[in-house]
């Protein structure tokens, strides 16, 4: 495996463009845009280095690094890709330059902050995705947190403000919990470190309560990031009111986060509680799918409308991950990849109608294919893809996600299929409540058409859009392994608890000699339950 | 022969009584006196156990504690007269624009 | 081998001639775009000619010829090939696509003269003719359903085509979404075929079930499923509701989509999946029955309709009942023939409809025509043809094929003489209606305003299509008339290895009844069968109405007033779907979903649970009174807290 | 050179950073006689020059290697000292860069004042390496009596008086308390010394098979004495209205030295002298830091005073504090300083900023006066709400380490309910730390508010403030490392 | 009862009631005037300790000159009558029951403690240590050098604090 300083480069490359921002004047706008632009574009090329050297074969991480960072602790900075976080990547990479793109004019105020806010959050998705320390991943994933928060904030609509703090307060809820739930694993492994954590915990296995209470921490962090039913009314809010870059960066990658978490720490590290919570989870991750489609079916508000849609597509890739097999897993790492790519697109056709009438009433609209064919022929290419018309993108995922649960689970699936009816019911009447019949409000008979740029977003989008549809193994080759991974951990931990159970011995920190016992005694009896069998 | 428990009690009761004026009394000064009862419980308590002890050390202490309440009142009755020619009162309850 | 080695050619062409109207053709000259759209299907045509000229030379055990292009799908043990095939069936449709399709293509030329957005009709169309060629050469379900799906999207496009009407847009919406009702059966099929067989290859499903043994439940189901789709895009009950309303579309739309190719895909789907139906006959059954009501129930609300195109719709809806029927009892064969003689003449029907309404201006209802024989003769004539094809008048397309099926359904191995008596009412039905239409257009006086609409027949190029297809109508079905007279049914011959490949043993090779009684009488029997005299009852009731006593309709309506208005107002199924699915759906989302459950209790609990803190913050404020002697007391509190703690504490552990 | 004198020299060398601070005290008192009043800023910078030698001679002192004593073994030189010291001197060197503009536009620039903020830093210093009682004691109470009269330093404002004596009533109060405590355990155990006491505990617990009540009961009462100078709940009440009263660059020495100082001390305390008796503080310190945690968070969801709104939140942030604490284990000791240190730049910063937005007679500490600040002063925005991130426990800032090395001990002490509490309290607190963002970056400008320029010397502050902030928040592993030697070395003996 | 006994409880009861007067007392002028008492009763009994030296500090440094402190404060701001306002709830339903109930709280386990708990402590024994003065300041000058050279700075800074209270207000 080549070692390089890939990762680190392809993770903190968009760092470079603050400084070059700084420096600029802050009236200097053209040129704030360019350098963004420039350094987002090469960041993507970069990125694209990955591609080419990335072995489909190779089980396990790639381009790892690992260096120390806080030794005593035993946290390193410990990146590596896997055939999951990859395109999760290159989605970033891919969508970053297109939202820089799209905030070209739409952004007059604070541009220079604008545009790092983008690249920060740039960086520490992609961080997220690519750290293989826990604890490094938990402060990347909280870095993204704050460039949202402002982007919402101060770049935001009308009640910006309500749901920045919504939306920041609703994530730190999860993740707070989530934190305590690493620092509670790494009491009980010794590390940090995610591949040692899964070793340990192949030859180990938890009490299951305790597997339960991390599981559950670390399920309700990524829950609220997905988001899944009912933790996912933050969504709506945050994407009604966030510019439309920030819309893109939200749906597009950032609620990746939550499902690639779950399938990155939730599967492989707690299998057993994750099977015993499937059931459950399944329900809710349903109901989120139907419940989401029905509420954006009866949205007036465009955007609140696209983001309910998220709720119900990012549903399925939940019930796809829970439903264990590899066919269904693939599906959903792909669905992630599609939902970037059709919602991200969904929300930019909606920024464009925006930036030209500032509002998301969908009554404002209403028969825009008339002044403007182009745009509106993009959006419902656009619409199709987002409700799986094959042999868009859209298609290929949901497919994969529907046939690989229906595997296993055929109640599942076949209330999940429902979404192929309503996601049809909701984009189609939207559209046709935009784009379709006579023009009806004055103002709008005199919009403009697409401009070069924004032709040059949405064309960029649709060629995506197609190429997913049509060279899906491309990409699903490269998951395979890591997704086989995931699914035989889950089955080889079936197997070992058929085995009788060993009570672990969990290895301390070297300085951790407690000096004295009587404070863990008292606190085993706070929480007995909690604790029982964690220690011999 | 009397009992170094005797003391103590008697240390007790002024200390308590010393807290009672202190949540009992308006007047800043006398919630400040009582203050200085508690520090004389304090020293009697000290006085009595170096002797229950057979040590000195116990008064080396309450000849700190002596020293510090000297100080502290010094102190104290400057912020207090300071405080008084702010407000005209000296009533413990109309200290309280500071709240919430 | 040239084209069976490339059989994407086929459908590459009539996919570049979409994408370069769609992206290029605003701004050419009408002839450009039309010379493109024509000339990809024509080519597609032609090369569909050659392709079928190969496949004659090929031994059988080549057939079906499969070619895989690139793995489309691969996750895990689900692998999709982009892979086509072809074998007799899909000759049958390849021919029926692509020469039905290039005839309304030409004919678009004329009857879309004058509309604007023209490229974008043309590159729907031909958008249209790609997905449906990969409907029927796909060779296994993923890529047929890519086909499903892209003619749903062709016809959303299509009959939605005037979007500035508000009724066109409601109805492409109506007809995406209902027919996505039937998917999602259709989708649950394939995901259980997978489950069954773990694969979705024809060649790999058929050869399994030919070899092992599979629980006749799951099969069962897999064909209900399928069939469910099947429903969606046919137009069967109970979703047949969008097909009328389809016809807000341009009539050649309705032409080739809504009767001659799109809505037959679904009878196409269960002839292709009939070695799974063949072991399931409940399932066959179920087909069968949905088939034969709604050959029949459509026929009714066709009786009385004024629209002309909304006839045709119903008639459409009937026919394609009649297909299910025919595979329903077991005679894929006369269901698929049939299928080809509708689209023939059905395609006729609505092309001369669309004739008789671009010589009227525009006008559909056929209370404002009358008298159009003498204006229009060769729309006149061309249409009677039809008309005398799909009564089932002998010698005519329809005769053959529906003769077949009804045929079939009363005598057949699956017979059943309630589904029999079913079609045969359908069938006088559907003669009464259709003569009705003939009659109210072309005959009696001209009820419009000669001075306002300025009838002429079409141009060359509407016509010529009407003419190509009426001889189609008629010389259509004779490929199969020798059966009649005893003889082979060549059209039966040539699709059975499809049929009996992968049939169930037990079933045996019988499809027709050729044993039996002699050639001669056969003819006879067929000649005067019921359903031949129901015909021509129909037609004479219809005259006898039309023509003869036009007060009569009027008086039967108003004596059965009750009937007349369900059947006018299609038994008010429209209106019970919105009054008990989508307006219950809707305010439930709104109502509960969104505003009980989304903003009411989960923001609620949320805000609720923010306005708690913040009031607790208020009362926790109140320690800081701002008094000192109540912060003593509380310095005071924790003294004797603490204090009370340790030692008590300290007393237990003593 | 006689023993006599070699060991009077270590003593005075051991105690050096002490002794240094105390000539530049008693060297400002003198030359504020002689300075003239535009002079007189320079009387801060010699205060400043003082924490600094103070520093160094703590550095120097950082390379004896293990434990010393000084003073016949009333003070202890040991890590755990060093490692304080810093801390103090850190927080007193920038309360002195906020002090020394702010002084000047308030109009009450004095030598006196540095004079006390130096004498405070020594009795601070006293505290952290106290090893006898009465060295707390006495540390303790040149802490509070320089507070006291800090606080109270603005007298033209009412509530700097106000604040000044109900700190003194009440700190007496609580000495009082303490210095009874002091009493018990003497009794209890025969002894002062903090790690003698440990050994007649011990002794105690062999012979009787318990510790003595009367300990038991001193250590209660000394919770009492310490908690009210560390801020924890029910002790805490005195807090918002002192750190409110006072002048701002006081609080932010209040709000941070004493506080490390008496962390410190109840470290000593707890861990060394009561160790053994750990099961029993352990509950009243979980039931602290769970009322802490929570009174201090709920209480500042409402407060509209940005400075109050702080001094709720160093409430808070002592139940973190404690948490870690509760661990009762030697990483506990390392996270109880590491949050110290975090805590000690994050929170002082915070105040600095609010020093220059006061504006003169802390007029502006309304959280709509800093409406739409962003726009008009970004950069101290930006540190605004870096410091604010850091209090909310945000990562790359030192305060989300200090969090994490405290949930960190507490789980590895098994404390999951309250590292639960912990972090639900987090969240709750990242509420009105957020809400000042909001006002600074989300909403229009304020009218009323005036921007000034920030001073050099502010300017300066903020930056040491910063960069440390961001220092641990990134690079944690060196004053970590720190911390747990510092750790382990109080718990040798 | 001996003589010592009997002193004891006549020097206790004077300081007890000494207590009550100073909580009693509506004029801080005689409530400083019952600390004076308590802290000259206190004296005494200091003297029945053995603890001569101490009785001395307390008598000159508390009721001399700290006393005086006060009542020369108290002149100073003419202090009146104590305000009859109104009372905090916390202190009236919680502070004063808690006092009292504190009280006997810890007069208990002082009672308890000092009979049972304080080791190698033998009533009667310990009275005949000698206490004397010279015996204290070598103590205070060897091992407790260094709080009596703190305590220098600590007065220091109570100078400090007086001169920065009592300074008129310069205008600025």
């Amino acid at each position: 495996m080549p070692s390089s300083h890939l990762l680190t480069i392809v993770t903190f490359f968009p760092l470079l463009g603050v400084p070059a921002l700084l420096i600029l004047r802050g009236e200097d706008h053209i040129w704030i845009r360019r350098i963004a632009l420039a350094v987002s574009l090469i960041e993507f090329v970069i990125s694209l280095f990955l591609l080419p050297v990335f072995s489909a074969t190779a089980g396990g991480y790639q381009f790892q690094e690992f260096h120390d960072w806080i030794p005593s602790v035993g946290i390193h900075y410990h990146l590596g890709v896997d055939g999951i976080s990859l395109f999760l990547v290159l989605l970033t990479t891919f969508l970053t330059p297109i939202s820089v793109l799209c905030s070209w004019t739409s952004i007059h105020e604070r541009v220079k902050e604008f545009f790092i806010c983008l690249l920060v959050i740039e960086t520490a998705m992609i961080g997220v995705f690519l750290s293989l320390d826990l604890f490094l991943f938990f402060v990347f994933w909280e870095l993204t947190l704050i460039p949202m928060y402002f982007l919402i904030g101060v770049w935001g609509h009308g009640r910006r403000i309500y749901a920045a703090l919504k939306f920041i307060l609703y994530t730190m809820f999860g993740s707070i919990l989530m934190l305590v739930a690493i620092v509670w694993l790494y009491g009980l492994t010794g590390t940090f470190d995610l591949v040692r954590i899964q070793e340990y915990l192949t030859h180990t296995i938890l009490p299951p309560q305790t597997e339960l209470l991390l599981f559950g921490a670390f399920f309700v962090a990524f829950a609220i990031k997905v988001p899944l039913f009912p933790l996912h009314t933050w969504l709506p809010d945050a994407h009604t009111e966030a510019p439309t870059a920030g819309s893109v960066i939200l749906a597009g990658v950032m609620l990746k986060l939550g499902t690639y978490g779950i399938l990155r720490f939730c599967l492989p590290l707690f299998p057993h509680a994750a099977s015993r919570m499937a059931p459950l989870i399944a329900v809710l991750a349903i109901i989120g799918i139907v419940y989401g489609a029905l509420v954006a079916a009866v949205q007036t508000d465009l955007k609140r409308l696209v983001a309910y849609t998220s709720v119900s597509h990012l549903g399925l890739v939940v019930l796809g991950l829970f439903a264990f097999s590899t066919v269904s897993i693939e599906g959903a790492v792909y669905q992630m990849l599609n939902h970037g790519v059709s919602t991200g697109a969904l929300f930019l056709a909606v920024g464009m109608l925006y930036d030209r009438r500032h509002t998301y009433e969908i009554k404002e609209y209403g028969g825009l294919a008339t002044p403007m064919p182009i745009l509106m022929s993009y959006f419902l290419f656009i619409c199709l893809s987002s409700l799986a018309l094959p042999p868009l993108n859209g298609f290929i995922g949901e497919f994969i996600i529907l046939v690989g649960t229906y595997q296993a689970h055929h109640v599942w699936a076949t209330w999940a299929a429902t979404a192929a009816i309503l996601s049809a019911i909701y984009l189609l009447w939207s559209y046709q409540r935009v784009a379709l019949g006579e023009v009806t409000v004055e103002k709008n008979k005199t919009l403009p058409d697409a401009s070069p740029r924004e032709k040059l977003i949405l064309a960029t989008m649709a060629v995506v859009i197609i190429l997913m549809g049509v060279t899906s193994p491309y990409f699903t080759r490269r998951m395979q392994v890591s997704a086989d991974a995931v699914v035989q951990r889950f089955n080889g931990y079936q197997d070992a608890l058929r085995r009788p159970v060993i009570a672990p011995a969990p290895p301390r920190a070297a300085t951790a000699g407690a000096i004295h016992s009587a404070a863990p005694v008292a606190a085993v009896a706070i929480a007995p339950e909690v604790t029982k069998g964690a220690r011999p | 022969m009397i009992p170094v428990s005797y003391f103590l009690v008697l240390s007790a009761i002024l200390f308590g009584l010393g807290v009672l004026a202190f949540v009992f009394k308006r007047n800043i000064i006398t919630i400040f006196m009582s203050i200085e009862l508690m520090l004389n419980a304090v020293n009697l308590a000290f006085v009595a156990f170096g002797r229950a002890w057979g040590q000195l050390d116990g008064m080396v202490f309450v000849f700190f504690v002596i020293v510090v309440a000297a100080a502290e009142a010094a102190v104290g009755l400057a912020i207090v007269i300071t405080l008084v020619q702010d407000r005209q009162s000296l009533n413990i309850e109309r200290v309280n624009r500071l709240k919430l | 081998m040239f084209i069976l080695d490339s059989l994407w050619i086929i459908l590459a062409l009539p996919l570049l001639g979409a994408a370069v109207n769609g992206l290029l053709g605003k701004n050419w000259p009408k002839s450009a775009v039309n010379s493109v759209g024509i000339g990809s299907v024509a080519l597609s045509f032609l090369s569909v000619l050659e392709a079928v000229r190969e496949f004659s030379q090929l031994t059988p055990s080549q057939i079906p010829f499969v070619r895989d292009y690139f793995s489309w799908i691969a996750a895990g043990p689900f692998r999709v090939d982009f892979s086509l095939q072809i074998d007799q069936l899909t000759v049958v449709m390849l021919l029926v696509v692509t020469g039905v399709g290039l005839l309304v293509h030409i004919y678009s030329v004329g009857y879309m003269a004058h509309e604007g957005g023209y490229y974008r009709f043309f590159s729907y169309l031909n958008l249209f003719v790609f997905f449906m060629l990969t409907l029927v050469l796909g060779s296994n379900l993923i890529v047929m359903f890519v086909g499903w799906e892209g003619v749903g999207l062709c016809s959303y496009l299509l009959i939605g085509f005037w979007f500035l009407k508000k009724s066109a847009t409601d109805a492409g919406k109506k007809a995406f979404i209902t027919t996505r009702i039937g998917d999602f059966g259709f989708m649950l099929g394939i995901f259980l075929t997978f489950w069954t067989f773990n694969t979705v290859e024809y060649k790999g499903i058929f050869t399994q079930l030919q070899q092992g043994s599979f629980a006749e439940s799951t099969l069962t189901l897999i064909g209900l499923l399928l069939f469910a789709g099947a429903v969606g895009k046919s137009a069967q009950i109970p979703i047949y509701v969008w097909l009328p309303d389809a016809m807000e579309g341009p009539t050649p739309v309705s032409a080739l989509i809504h009767a001659a190719t799109m809505v037959t895909a679904g009878v196409y789907m269960v002839a292709r999946m009939n070695p799974v139906f063949s072991r399931a006959p409940e399932a066959m059954f179920v087909v069968a029955l949905i088939g034969a009501l709604t050959a029949f129930y459509s026929a009714t609300i066709g009786l009385v309709q004024t629209d002309i195109k909304k006839v045709l719709a119903y008639s459409t809806v009937s026919q394609l009942g009649y297909m299910f029927l025919g595979c329903g009892v077991g005679a894929y064969a006369a269901g698929v023939f049939h299928l080809m003689t509708h689209a023939f003449f059905k395609g006729l029907l609505f092309l001369a409809a669309g004739s008789v309404i671009h010589a009227m201006g525009g006008e559909q209802d056929m209370r404002q025509m009358g008298g159009l024989r003498r204006h229009i003769p060769i729309t006149y004539w061309t249409m009677l043809i039809a008309t005398l094809a799909i009564a089932g008048i002998p010698g005519f397309a329809g005769f053959f094929s529906k003769d077949e099926i009804l045929e079939a359904a009363q005598s057949g191995p699956h017979a059943n003489t309630a589904l029999w008596l079913l079609g045969v009412a359908g069938a006088a039905l559907t003669s009464f209606y259709m003569f009705r239409l003939i009659f109210l257009t072309f005959f009696g006086k001209e009820r419009f305003d000669e001075h306002k609409v300025h009838v002429h027949e079409s141009p060359k190029n509407m016509t010529i299509p009407l003419m190509i297809l009426a001889f189609l109508s008629i010389f259509g079905g004779w490929v199969a008339a020798p059966h009649f007279a005893g003889g082979t049914d060549y059209f039966e011959k040539f699709l059975h290895p499809v049929f009996t490949q992968y049939a169930p043993a037990a079933a045996g090779t019988e499809t027709a009844a050729e044993a039996g009684e002699s050639g001669g009488m056969q003819l006879l029997h067929a000649l005067t069968g019921i359903p031949v005299i129901l015909g021509i009852l129909g037609l004479l009731v219809a005259w006898w109405f039309y023509i003869k006593n036009t007060e009569a309709p009027k008086r039967l309506a108003a004596s059965l007033h009750g009937l007349y208005l369900l059947l006018l107002n299609k038994y008010y199924v429209d209106e019970i779907y919105l009054a008990v699915i989508i307006r219950p759906l809707l305010w439930i989302s709104t109502h509960v979903f969104w505003q009980t459950i989304d903003v009411g209790l989960i923001d609620g609990t949320v805000n609720g649970a923010a306005h708690l803190a913040r009031q607790a913050g208020g009362e926790v404020r109140e320690i800081q009174s701002g008094s000192t002697r109540s912060y003593a007391t509380w310095v005071l509190v924790g003294a004797a807290g603490f204090t009370a703690l340790l030692l008590g504490l300290w007393w237990k552990v003593r | 050179m006689t023993p006599f004198l070699a060991e009077q020299l270590r003593n005075l060398y051991l105690l050096s950073p002490e002794i240094v601070l105390c000539v530049f005290g008693i060297v400002i008192m003198v030359a504020d006689a002689f300075t003239p009043a535009a002079k007189q800023r320079w009387l801060g910078w010699t205060a400043f020059l003082g924490t600094l030698v103070a520093l160094a001679a703590v550095h120097h002192l950082s390379h004896e290697s293990g434990v010393s004593t000084a003073y016949s073994g009333l003070i202890r030189v040991d890590g755990f000292s060093i490692f304080v010291h810093v801390v103090v001197l850190v927080a007193v060197g920038l309360a002195i860069l906020g002090s020394i503009d702010y002084l000047e536009m308030e109009g009450l620039q004095r030598g006196e004042y540095y004079a006390l903020v130096l004498f405070a830093a020594v009795g601070m210093g006293i505290l952290a390496g106290a090893n006898e009682m009465v060295m707390a004691f006495l540390g303790l109470e040149m802490s509070s009596i320089s507070s006291y009269i800090l606080a109270g330093f603005r007298k033209r404002a009412p509530q700097s008086n106000e604040a000044s004596l109900k700190y003194f009533l009440l700190g007496s109060f609580a000495t009082a308390f303490f210095l009874y405590g002091i009493a018990m355990v003497y009794g209890g155990t025969g002894t002062t010394r903090i790690d003698a006491v440990h050994e007649a505990v011990w002794s105690a617990v062999g012979k009787q098979g318990h510790t003595p009540a009367l300990a038991m009961l001193g250590l209660g009462l000394i919770f009492v004495g310490l908690g009210f100078k560390v801020v924890i709940a029910p002790f805490q009440v005195y807090a918002p209205d002192v750190y409110e009263g006072s002048p701002t660059p006081v609080t932010a020495l209040l709000a941070a030295g004493p506080k490390a100082a008496t962390f410190a001390l109840m470290l000593r305390i707890f861990y060394v002298s009561f160790n053994s008796a750990s099961s029993f503080w352990f509950w009243a310190v979980w039931i602290s830091a769970v009322l802490t945690m929570c009174i201090g968070n709920f209480a500042a969801l409402v407060q509209t005073n940005v400075k109050r709104m702080l001094a709720y939140s160093s409430i808070a942030h002592a139940g973190y504090i404690l948490v870690a604490f509760a661990a009762g284990t030697e990483i506990g000791v390392a996270a109880v300083l590491f949050y110290l240190a975090a805590y000690v730049l994050m929170k002082v910063g915070a105040f600095l900023v609010l020093t220059h937005l006061g504006q003169l007679d802390e007029r502006y500490l309304d959280i709509q006066d800093y409406a739409g600040l962003a726009v008009r002063q970004p950069v101290l925005s930006a540190c605004f709400a870096l410091f604010l991130f850091s209090l909310l426990g945000l990562p790359a800032t030192g305060g989300f380490f200090g969090k994490f090395f405290a949930f960190r001990a507490a789980l590895d002490a098994r404390l999951v309910w309250l590292v639960v509490i912990a972090a639900i309290n987090s969240v709750i607190g990242a509420y009105y730390y957020l809400r000042v963002i909001v006002a600074m970056y989300f909403w229009e400008p304020s009218k009323d508010y005036t921007p000034t320029r920030v001073a050099p010397t502010l300017t300066f502050g903020l930056a040491i403030a910063a960069i440390g902030t961001i220092y641990l928040g990134v690079l944690p592993a060196r004053v970590l490392d720190l911390a747990q030697a510092a750790a382990h070395s109080l718990l040798s003996r | 009862m001996s003589l010592p006994l009997l002193l004891f409880f006549v020097f206790a009861f004077i300081a007890v009631v000494g207590a009550i007067l100073l909580i009693s007392a509506r004029e801080p002028i005689h409530s400083a005037l019952a600390l004076i008492v308590v802290m000259v009763s206190l004296a005494l009994v200091y003297v029945l300790l053995g603890a001569e030296f101490i009785a001395a500090v307390q008598i000159i440094v508390y009721a001399g000159a700290v006393m005086v402190l006060f009542v020369f404060v108290i002149m100073l701001l003419n202090a009146g009558q104590e305000e009859r306002t109104d009372w905090s709830r916390m202190a009236k339903y919680a502070g004063i029951p808690l006092a009292v109930i504190f009280l006997f709280w810890i007069a208990h386990w002082m009672a308890r403690a000092a009979v049972g708990a304080v080791a190698g402590y033998a009533p009667g024994e310990s009275y005949v240590t000698p206490s004397t003065t010279a015996d204290l300041s070598k103590l205070l000058f060897t091992s407790y050098l260094l709080p009596f050279e703190v305590t220098s700075i600590l007065i220091l800074i109570a100078i400090l604090g007086a001169l920065v209270l009592a300074r008129k207000e310069d205008k600025a």
